[in-house]
């Protein structure tokens, strides 16, 4: 017998896709049930009064949720979101409702004794309700008590051999696509670089020190499996720099229909016969494909590896070997200036252990942002307000066209005076020799 | 409920205190055909809607199942996703991206019995746990935020318009009929966590209120300062106000230059903005982030607000079907939907998806609004 | 024997180029002799000492001109640039210099009889120099003395019926294409409106009421062959609405080479034969053309009206017949915020007699700017800082995806409050009760 | 030389005063054959270079002859053009929107002779007076603006840099030999009066040196507070200086913040910027104005600055030719500079036209500078 009836919720175990309230009725039950004795550490009925102040919060239209104020443990600066409910008599279940993020592990890939484990701790000592995962990739502990808080983290450290994740002006938990673990079209190795650098800077991550939150996310190539792009202040895209291999035989079989296109993704609806001209060589953004014969030849000067013709044509097309990375910068969400994307700063770089190219890159850009940053200014915003020539400075890279789309289209460049022959002291009296007045 | 110490001694919080260890390390959780094979996977094939096939040089194969999950999620559920992978996959699994898990076998042969497994497992009111689907050219999973169920700024809940919309999709997950991959994601406010502003199609909560002023605590609750500062446009000023005879250090609002971005009340809670009919959805479509064949491009707003019609805004959901079925009907193979809408022009899109464009949708946001106008005299009638 | 030594100039008269140092020098003599005894009003060695001062500037690298101060006609704010030179001792032949703006006749068309009484009149009252025409469009008398400015307007307004044009922070001299006068392609006749406006606004032409200098330019067609679109605060560019008319005879010839491409201007090489398909169907920017057969169709509804298929084969496709213009708005040079082109305001209007509809929208836009506009702030500077929906509101038009090239892509609008059910007024005590502190 | 009054009274400037008559109409001056045949024509063909025939539909033809003239002309050489007007066209004679001069005659016997004529016409030092050419693919006359022959804001010279790249470019001006129209056009100064904003080719005028500021005599001779507006970035504030010991009102400039626009220079004739090494050309590229096809396009900045090397500015005319070679050899059939340059990606344009690309070329003016920078892992090596 539920504790707070909940008529609109309700509403929402109908319908195939699973639903996340008779999800919440379940865990509510079993904690009221307790079969297995728990002695639970926070409010028993905690997930009852999370449906109750939700289904209230269905009926104002408005959040029932506080901003959290500083909780956090000992000696981090981030990890832990505070949240307090607005109707604590109502709800004392939820009265704290603290988040907890806990870095996950690379690719997301799990054991279960592991992810039991979690469970356990969390059954015991907070609501038993998690976001597997959150945006920027943690496991989310959805709801504790500020007591609660040490305890986990001690748990975590000790018995997981597990910390906790990023919040606040930190680096944030970085996350990564699952790349080489299970696709061919990784380029690097985006697990190790993900991990080497998450250890590398821990100190970043829990202790703030930065003008606002900054992100790091790596896909193994340009398909973007995990949004880098879009939402990294530095995105790791693995690209190459040599030819794409291309298996003839399996060429004329895709060209021949004996094996489907895209790997056979678009099998749910009749699209006609394969035709290597209009599905891939006229789609070619660089139009740097063509048949000779038989052959499929590819320019690979012109190419900009945008990955179609190898998305299209898996068996018979392959990155190259010459592998690395591309780093973009910059990307963020609109607050407050407007979203970006990430802009491309390294064209090339190899990822190999221990990879201090790229620290020193990263390191450069800290250094730059640290110094010049206003507080709550984001990479991005930086780089806007400064102009990329500063960053590029910071870097040490020299300028490129790659760097840009295309060149300013207003002539308003800013001379430095040590550019400019003679400089800028004059003498106007000398000048008005030539030019009465 | 007595309080049981972990060890942690709060009056010696540094004593034998463990930090700086970050999360575990990705290897240990490899499936053994994961763990031989990487770095050296040769292709893939989608065998059918949310099973995949990836075939090493080797000539090992890992078979993936997909399947569909709501990311607030119980531990009760997590456990049982432990018991299908350990009855199924050595007890190993992963969770994908966009918030869907994937269950890993090295043969063929294990594969249907574990999808039927996840086919069969239902929750009592009868959704499905575990739907299989979300791979190629379905409509996966809704990525998506707090909402609701534990943020202090939405306005608009997630979870709820998530389930609502996914109802509504679940056949596009099941199929592989699009012509290319969409993305659906929700933020429920500007903030964008999820970073929906690249998505084919875009739900995001957006108040049109600006805050109301707390006069009384606002002092005492906020740092005036950084209330001011929060502000992009601007708009808000310290002021001098009385309540009941006593003079309190407070601010004012220009209301007609808020954009209702909610930062002020990030900064300070006296100054909340929430409100049931200012509160609602704008829908943006046409963005990606893949750089296939053209650059990733961020999601346009195409309906400047639709209301927060609980449990299940229906007009959202109506908009976003038409949106996919338009969409569907009218796109090229392997033409993402922003692709489509720049093809055939934006006048298009709203004359074909039935949508009006109203003035909000004209960007007047600073100097690069500019280039959002139309600087040609090419236009179709 | 030259009255100045002109070694850097003397250059210039080698190579095929027409030489402008050989006709200043031409004039420079003929002045000299004056064989028709003309009585000069101005110094007789003008020229030479144009020559002069123009050999220092090259010397120098700087110009030798000073700004011109206020001088003009009576009554008028415009038409007339000062100009003193900053060496009056070495060269009193320039020491004014103004020029005088002639409003130039409609598609630039003369009678020789008309050309040569401005000759006479510019021998006897200035230097004899013009520019053939002015960037604006105006014929360019270049180089007086103050007292002969209001001598020389009387004598074209008396003897030759002729006013001067547009400078200053006035309406512009107003310009148009060719147009139907010479042109198949031309939507509405140029000449008329030019003409038509340009008297219309004579009072804003001559009389400084605005912030800022304001342009027409007229178009008949979206070749835009007086780059209106580049460079006028209001453009108005032919188009129409109904089918392109297709003779399919005619597009037979052109695909078996009897007519050949693009009126037959791209002879000077060798482009191999003519294909429709490359040449035509595959540029066309809408995707809307194709062969049905023999017969080359067009889906008119997402035809752009780009002109380039009408460029390609003149003889076989011609402009519909249910014709306009479109109005695009705001196009600058990048002083000072950026250089502009014209967005689109108004996408299709009739153009006819006595054009009223065209009337009322430039007029809505004048009284906007004139009541918003900082001094020195052209059209499309006040529409980027008070945004389109103002411009839409004060020209009473309904916003339309044709206004735009894409929606926006940041969500930040700015609601207005009667927009919002129950308005922005709130209790907040009413809030808290739902909503504790 | 006496004055001599054309009948204006100073004394009373209002007596019987004509004003407000605006241009002589357009009909006055069209030839019979334009007059009777007015939106009339049907369709046109390009005979040769510089010579055009458009054909009514009354069967009626007109020939159009163009050909180049340096547009600083003097009364001299107009009469030239009038005397041939009046020898092949029946005293009719029109100028195009790009300088050049179209004699028109109503049969096609008559076009050669006057061909002849033309181009028999040289002045006595060698060039050619009336060049015919101009048409379809060629390169026709550059647009330009006043220079040092009439403005006080110049940064180079308007007609020495026009005639010099003329001179090189003479060749494609008779031929029909580019892919498609090719665009040059000169300012001399930001102010970028004939708008070559959207040039193919731009030749434009860029000073490099903050104002000098004359103390002595700004405030005589300029409103400060006009100036201090001027300044788009805000460089110049109030200030008073000692001049020999005078207290005087003037300003001081910023020049890290400066651009050398020269707007404050144009308000103010104390505060020069010309600089012989200071001054300079910046050429940019890759714009248009018509709409066929692609959309109108800005130039961009593809070299930052060139010296003014008078009288023939030979590193000018190398990048130019150079372009236009590179263009010519690797643009398809009707497609623009601009068109051609997008094709194949701004890394290769600079490399193929042996450009460097230095800091100056990447826009870091305002917040629009972020949509010029490349948000795609899309490029070429
Ligand atoms: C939990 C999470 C959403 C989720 O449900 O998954 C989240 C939740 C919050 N985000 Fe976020 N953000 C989360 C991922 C993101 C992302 C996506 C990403 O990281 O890939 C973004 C967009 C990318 C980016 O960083 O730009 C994001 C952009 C923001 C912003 C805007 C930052 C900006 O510069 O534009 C804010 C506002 C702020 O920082 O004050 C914000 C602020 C917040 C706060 C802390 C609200 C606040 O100001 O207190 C939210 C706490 C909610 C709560 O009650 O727990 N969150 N936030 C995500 C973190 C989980 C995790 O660690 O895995
Ligand atoms: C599992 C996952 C990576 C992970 O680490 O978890 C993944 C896995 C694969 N992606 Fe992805 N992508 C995954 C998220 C993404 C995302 C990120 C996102 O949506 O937030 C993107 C960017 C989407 C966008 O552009 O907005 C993404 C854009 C692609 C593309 C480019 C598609 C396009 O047309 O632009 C490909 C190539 C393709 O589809 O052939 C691709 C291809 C693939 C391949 C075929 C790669 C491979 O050979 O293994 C994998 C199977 C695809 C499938 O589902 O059929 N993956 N993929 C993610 C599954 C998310 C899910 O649960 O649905
Ligand atoms: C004569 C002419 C150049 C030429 O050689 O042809 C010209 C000459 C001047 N222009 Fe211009 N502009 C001329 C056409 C233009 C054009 C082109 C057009 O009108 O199509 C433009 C660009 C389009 C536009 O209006 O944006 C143009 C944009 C400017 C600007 C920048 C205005 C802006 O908003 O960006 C200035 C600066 C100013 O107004 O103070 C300017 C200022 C000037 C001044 C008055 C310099 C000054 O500040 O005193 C020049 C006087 C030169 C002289 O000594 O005679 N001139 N000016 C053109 C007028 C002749 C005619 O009437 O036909
Ligand atoms: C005479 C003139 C109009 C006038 O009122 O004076 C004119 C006349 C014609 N133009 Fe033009 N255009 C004239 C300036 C322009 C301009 C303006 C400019 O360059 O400043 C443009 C815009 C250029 C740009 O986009 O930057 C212009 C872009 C065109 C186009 C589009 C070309 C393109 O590929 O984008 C066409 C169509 C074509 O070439 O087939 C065109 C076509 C034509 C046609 C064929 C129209 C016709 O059927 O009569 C005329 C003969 C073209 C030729 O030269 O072969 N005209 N034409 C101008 C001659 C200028 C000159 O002396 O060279
Ligand atoms: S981003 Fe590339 S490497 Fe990573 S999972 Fe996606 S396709 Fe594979
Ligand atoms: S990767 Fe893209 S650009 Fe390169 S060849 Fe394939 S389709 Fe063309
Ligand atoms: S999007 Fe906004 S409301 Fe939603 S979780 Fe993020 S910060 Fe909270
Ligand atoms: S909501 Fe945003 S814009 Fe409005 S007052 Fe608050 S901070 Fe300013
Ligand atoms: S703009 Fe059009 S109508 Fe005018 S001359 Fe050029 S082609 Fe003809
Ligand atoms: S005018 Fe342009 S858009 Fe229209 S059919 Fe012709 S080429 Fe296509
Ligand atoms: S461009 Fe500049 S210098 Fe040249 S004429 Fe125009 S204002 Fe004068
Ligand atoms: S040149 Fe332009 S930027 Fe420099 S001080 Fe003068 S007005 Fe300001």
């Amino acid at each position: 017998m539920a504790k707070h009836a909940t008529p609109m919720l309700d509403q929402l175990e109908s319908g195939p896709w699973p639903s996340f309230v008779s999800d919440l009725k379940q865990l509510a039950e079993k904690r009221a049930k307790n079969a297995e004795g728990v002695e639970f550490q926070i409010p028993v009925d905690v997930v009852e009064d999370l449906l109750g102040i939700l289904e209230l919060s269905f009926k104002h239209g408005r959040t029932h949720w506080k901003h959290g104020g500083i909780v956090g443990v000992f000696g981090y600066g981030g990890g832990v979101i505070g949240r307090y409910c607005d109707q604590p008599e109502m709800f004392p279940g939820v009265a704290h409702f603290h988040t907890m993020r806990v870095n996950q592990p690379g690719g997301k890939f799990y054991k279960t004794e592991y992810l039991k484990q979690l469970c356990d701790l969390w059954d015991f000592r907070g609501s038993g309700m998690t976001n597997m995962h959150g945006s920027t990739g943690d496991i989310i502990f959805l709801g504790t008590t500020t007591p609660q808080l040490e305890e986990i983290f001690y748990e975590l450290t000790h018995k997981y051999n597990q910390d906790l994740g990023g919040s606040g002006s930190n680096l944030r938990t970085p996350a990564d696509c699952i790349g080489q673990a299970r696709c061919e079209y990784a380029c690097y190795d985006t697990q190790a670089l993900c991990y080497t650098l998450t250890n590398e800077y821990q100190d970043e991550l829990h202790r703030p020190a930065f003008p606002y939150k900054f992100k790091f996310k790596f896909d193994g190539c340009p398909n973007c499996c995990v949004a880098s792009i879009a939402r990294a202040d530095i995105s790791f895209i693995g690209t190459w720099k040599d030819d794409i291999k291309i298996d003839q035989e399996a060429v004329q079989a895709y060209i021949g229909g004996e094996i489907p296109p895209n790997a056979g993704d678009h099998d749910g609806r009749d699209w006609g016969a394969f035709s290597i001209q209009k599905e891939v060589i006229r789609l070619c953004p660089t139009e740097c494909m063509w048949m000779e014969g038989n052959k499929l030849m590819i320019d690979i000067k012109e190419c900009n590896r945008c990955m179609h013709c190898i998305n299209v044509m898996p068996k018979a097309l392959h990155i190259g070997d010459d592998r690395g990375l591309s780093m973009l910068v910059g990307a963020k969400a609109p607050i407050l200036d407007g979203a970006q994307m990430g802009s491309l700063l390294v064209p090339f770089v190899k990822a190999e252990e221990p990879y201090d190219e790229i620290k020193e890159v990263i390191e450069g850009i800290w250094d730059w942002w640290m110094e010049e940053g206003k507080n709550r200014e984001r990479l991005g915003e930086l780089m806007k307000r400064q102009g990329f020539q500063r960053l590029l400075e910071a870097t040490g890279i020299q300028p490129d066209a790659r760097h840009v789309k295309e060149p300013r289209s207003n002539p308003y460049i800013f001379w430095k005076e040590e550019e400019v022959e003679g400089g800028w002291e004059r003498d106007v009296n000398e000048f008005r020799k030539d030019h009465k007045r | 409920m007595a309080f049981i110490s972990s060890g942690y001694n709060p009056k010696e919080p540094m004593k034998d205190r463990i930090t700086d260890i970050g999360p575990r390390k990705y290897d240990e959780f490899y499936p053994p055909v994961i763990a031989k094979n990487k770095g050296q996977w040769q292709y893939h094939e989608v065998l059918k809607p949310g099973v995949l096939v990836h075939v090493a040089k080797s000539g090992d194969k890992v078979f993936t199942v997909r399947c569909g999950g709501a990311r607030l999620m119980s531990t009760s559920h997590i456990r049982e996703i432990c018991e299908i992978a350990e009855k199924h996959c050595d007890g190993y699994v992963r969770f994908t991206t966009r918030n869907n898990i994937e269950f890993m076998v090295d043969e063929e042969s294990k594969v249907d019995p574990l999808v039927k497994d996840l086919e069969s497992r239902k929750f009592g009111a009868g959704s499905f746990k575990f739907p299989v689907g979300g791979t190629g050219t379905s409509i996966t999973n809704i990525v998506h935020t707090q909402g609701w169920a534990h943020c202090h700024t939405p306005a608009t809940d997630a979870s709820g318009p998530v389930k609502a919309v996914m109802d509504e999709m679940f056949d596009y997950f099941k199929k592989h009929s699009l012509p290319a991959k969409l993305r659906i994601s929700l933020a429920c406010c500007l903030n964008m966590c999820g970073a929906v502003h690249c998505s084919d199609i875009a739900i995001l909560g957006y108040h049109r209120k600006p805050p109301m002023l707390d006069h009384e605590y606002l002092d005492k609750m906020c740092e005036i300062p950084l209330a001011i500062a929060a502000c992009p446009t601007a708009a808000i000023k310290p002021s001098k106000v009385e309540v009941d005879g006593q003079k309190l250090n407070s601010v004012a609002v220009k209301n007609e230059r808020c954009m209702f971005c909610g930062n002020c009340y990030t900064m300070c809670p006296a100054m909340p903005l929430a409100d049931k009919e200012g509160d609602g959805i704008v829908i943006m479509a046409g963005g990606k982030v893949s750089n296939r064949i053209s650059a990733p491009k961020f999601s346009k707003v195409v309906v400047a607000f639709l209301p927060n019609n609980a449990p299940r805004w229906p007009e959202t959901t109506a908009v976003i079907k038409k949106i996919v079925e338009t969409y569907n009907a009218g796109a090229r193979k392997y033409e993402r939907l922003g692709e489509w809408a720049e093809r055939i022009g934006w006048e298009r899109f709203f004359e074909k998806c039935e949508l009006e464009f109203t003035h909000h949708l004209i960007d007047d946001f600073r100097d690069p609004a500019y280039f959002t106008w139309r600087q040609t005299s090419q236009f179709k009638f």
